[in-house]
């Protein structure tokens, strides 16, 4: 698999974990992929934390309107029953619990469902946006990302980056495998056939727990 | 009440080492002439609440790269480079503030409460310096209300009252900056007169603005 | 004056206070008055804790419309310029500064400022509605009431029933003069002339300061 | 994801000793139909949230006067004798609550907040019990969220995805009872298809709404 095709199947895996009548937040990057595979007939609506719940098909090209955008400033459309709302609001449905899934990226995430995704000290600080909010708010988590990075674990037994936020994270969604952050660790559920689990293992920092009857990762 | 001024005249209630919050996100919903006219005047030593520091050539975005804020509050700075270097260079204090307790800052500010609490940012960096409260055997943060000197604001449809209607996902944080500055400038894409709003429609009533300014086509 | 004309009076006085532009709620009772005797041409904007900004005129029989009433439930009107908010937003209003004047009746007012309008220990207990959040949150308190209940004391040194609010009010209007509340207590600045000073405080428990350009109360 | 219902159905989703929320200023804006089924059904034992507590013959007040409150959660009572009779002879306990902060506290269920800190009630008898923060000097009361099993609006105008639009003053505390109850059900006035209602003109998202009722002409 290349870089773009592991975003498309870890995109896809993620669409799986979504029920119908969800409310779902996508972060910025793969996890926007994920809109692309929601299967026919299933009612999923996306909120967007810049204001609106409804995300509709990609607009035609010349027909984008500067007012219909996504919390990453890109043009997209709302369906006919969505709803525009203020920021308050927004964060209203956030934090109060009324998102039923975020899917977000991460820089690293940890055995105890620690996750670091908004800075690198020194380097790079783009700032929390509403990763924080939605992290502590939305009632289920998960972590989309490539497994490793250029070679570098990912999934520790302890972030050492600055935190999103503490103990948030449910499910860990990458090429290599579904992994459940439970009290004793890290649980791997699913594994992809191109791997063995030592090989995921060797990907991986945190000692991983491997289900007793651990399943194929299909998409 | 609400009076329609001009852009000099909007401009010129904003002073050097002033507050100021701007509405928009990612320069979507920003009242970007009076942030050119900004621009222009020239005033400096700006404290800016804003949600991000928008792009180099648009929205608040120009008001770092010309040198004009002190200091910066806001929740994403990522799409701005500008920002980032005048953070690391010293040039400009920037505080990075969750989005959504930035809204309920400024809401709070404009409602008159003393802070709330959150549990948005407990076991981050966010909680330094914060009071910390267990309700329920659930950790949350004290967060304080934040208030500016002047809101600039954008609106879709304004009417002379003051009365605004904004459009797609324009409204954002200019709804809540509304409430929580002395002063109150939003530029109106579009004027109507008294009424042709229905009071059922209204999102920002006008006793939150103090002065219309006409945007016209962007 | 009769019972009627005290209450005109009062409400005609009160009416004077308010300033062109300002935003102003009014109490159940005498306060209500109050908007029928603005000047013409005055641009004051009539505020309703239930939801709205731009109370109208009061509706034709026949036409009361059971969508729009009062704080006390009342058919009323809203003007083509007005809007409609829920309650969060209403006292956001309130609490957060934006209403200028707030007029209330009074059961006791003191020379600190203190006010109690909302019970009687043993007797009455509507509740504060929305009186404790206007007393705390409007720019101005004014108490509109008449002088003393039935002979007794309303104006004291001490409050002695539960408060509605500590140290909000600004000014008490009655029928026999206007009143403000300063750091030293409670300062007689207008006298209506159908009385004396002296009558005035013997209806009063409260020690009156008289200020040295007493006015005379002028509708 | 918003479900048209039957009204037994609905009245269904309220057991015995549930706390519920009924929206609602002096029965403007109260979902009667629904408060009427409930009376007929008879559930007892109900904790009551709710602006105020209605007229004996109308709104809420029918709950009070059947005897199937028994914690009345309310900012006003003066209009429904029945409840002052209740409240003195011990029956039902009321809490009063400032109308500001009642509102609030519901907004605060519905946002995720722990708390916030309100001027409100400072130096009366509702700071008794409460905790006591000053901020730059001023002192505030910190007030708790509030939340429900049940919740039960008025709405004018109805989609069949839940979102609501409202008419008049009727919104009150609909709107923020929509976001603080685990089930929420709506009287709608008039249900019209999917699509039918502005997404620049929704009051309430139907994402906080789980079940629908046709109302009818009241």
């Amino acid at each position: 698999m290349d870089k773009k095709e592991r975003k498309q199947f870890i995109a896809k895996r993620v669409a799986k974990e979504l029920k119908d009548g969800d409310i779902v937040n996508l972060g910025i990057g793969l996890p926007t992929m994920v809109v692309n595979y929601i299967p026919e007939g299933m009612n999923i609506s996306f909120q967007s934390e810049n204001g609106f719940i409804g995300l509709g098909p990609a607009p035609k090209e010349g027909e984008e309107d500067k007012d219909v955008v996504n919390a990453g400033g890109q043009p997209v459309t709302i369906l006919p029953e969505g709803a525009f709302f203020d920021s308050a609001t927004s964060f209203g449905i956030i934090r109060g619990g009324h998102v039923d899934v975020t899917v977000l990226g991460a820089l690293q995430v940890d055995k105890e469902g620690n996750l670091a995704n908004w800075m690198i000290p020194g380097k790079m600080a783009p700032g929390m946006g509403g990763a924080m909010d939605l992290v502590v708010g939305a009632k289920r988590v998960i972590v989309a990302m490539e497994h490793t990075a250029k070679g570098n674990h990912k999934i520790l037994d302890k972030c050492n980056l600055p935190l999103t936020a503490a103990n948030q994270v449910d499910m860990i969604i990458t090429e290599m495998g579904v992994m459940e952050i439970i009290e004793e660790g890290i649980l791997l559920k699913e594994i992809n056939p191109k791997f063995t689990i030592d090989q995921v293992q060797e990907a991986t920092e945190a000692k991983l727990i491997v289900t007793d009857d651990l399943k194929e990762m299909k998409i | 009440m609400a009076r329609i001024i001009s852009m000099d005249e909007a401009v010129e209630q904003i002073k050097d080492g002033m507050t100021i919050m701007v509405g928009g996100f990612l320069s979507c919903g920003t009242p970007c002439k009076l942030v050119d006219a900004l621009v222009e005047k020239g005033v400096k030593d700006l404290t800016l609440i804003c949600n991000d520091s928008g792009f180099v050539d648009s929205g608040v975005g120009k008001l770092v790269v010309n040198r004009q804020i002190k200091k910066l509050i806001a929740s994403h700075i990522g799409t701005n480079k500008e920002t980032g270097n005048q953070m690391n260079s010293g040039e400009m204090e920037v505080v990075l503030v969750p989005q959504g307790t930035l809204a309920e800052q400024i809401r709070a500010g404009g409602a008159g409460l003393g802070g709330f609490l959150t549990p948005t940012g407990v076991g981050t960096v966010v909680q330094e310096g914060k009071k910390r409260i267990e309700i329920d055997g659930e950790e949350y943060l004290l967060e304080l209300p934040l208030r500016a000197d002047v809101a600039l604001l954008l609106g879709y449809k304004v009417d002379r009252k003051g009365n605004i209607v904004y459009r797609g996902a324009t409204r954002n944080f200019n709804t809540i900056m509304a409430t929580a500055a002395d002063t109150v400038i939003v530029e109106a894409e579009n004027i109507v007169e008294s009424g042709e709003i229905d009071p059922n429609e209204v999102i920002t009533p006008g006793l939150f603005v103090d002065y219309i300014v006409g945007g016209g086509d962007r």
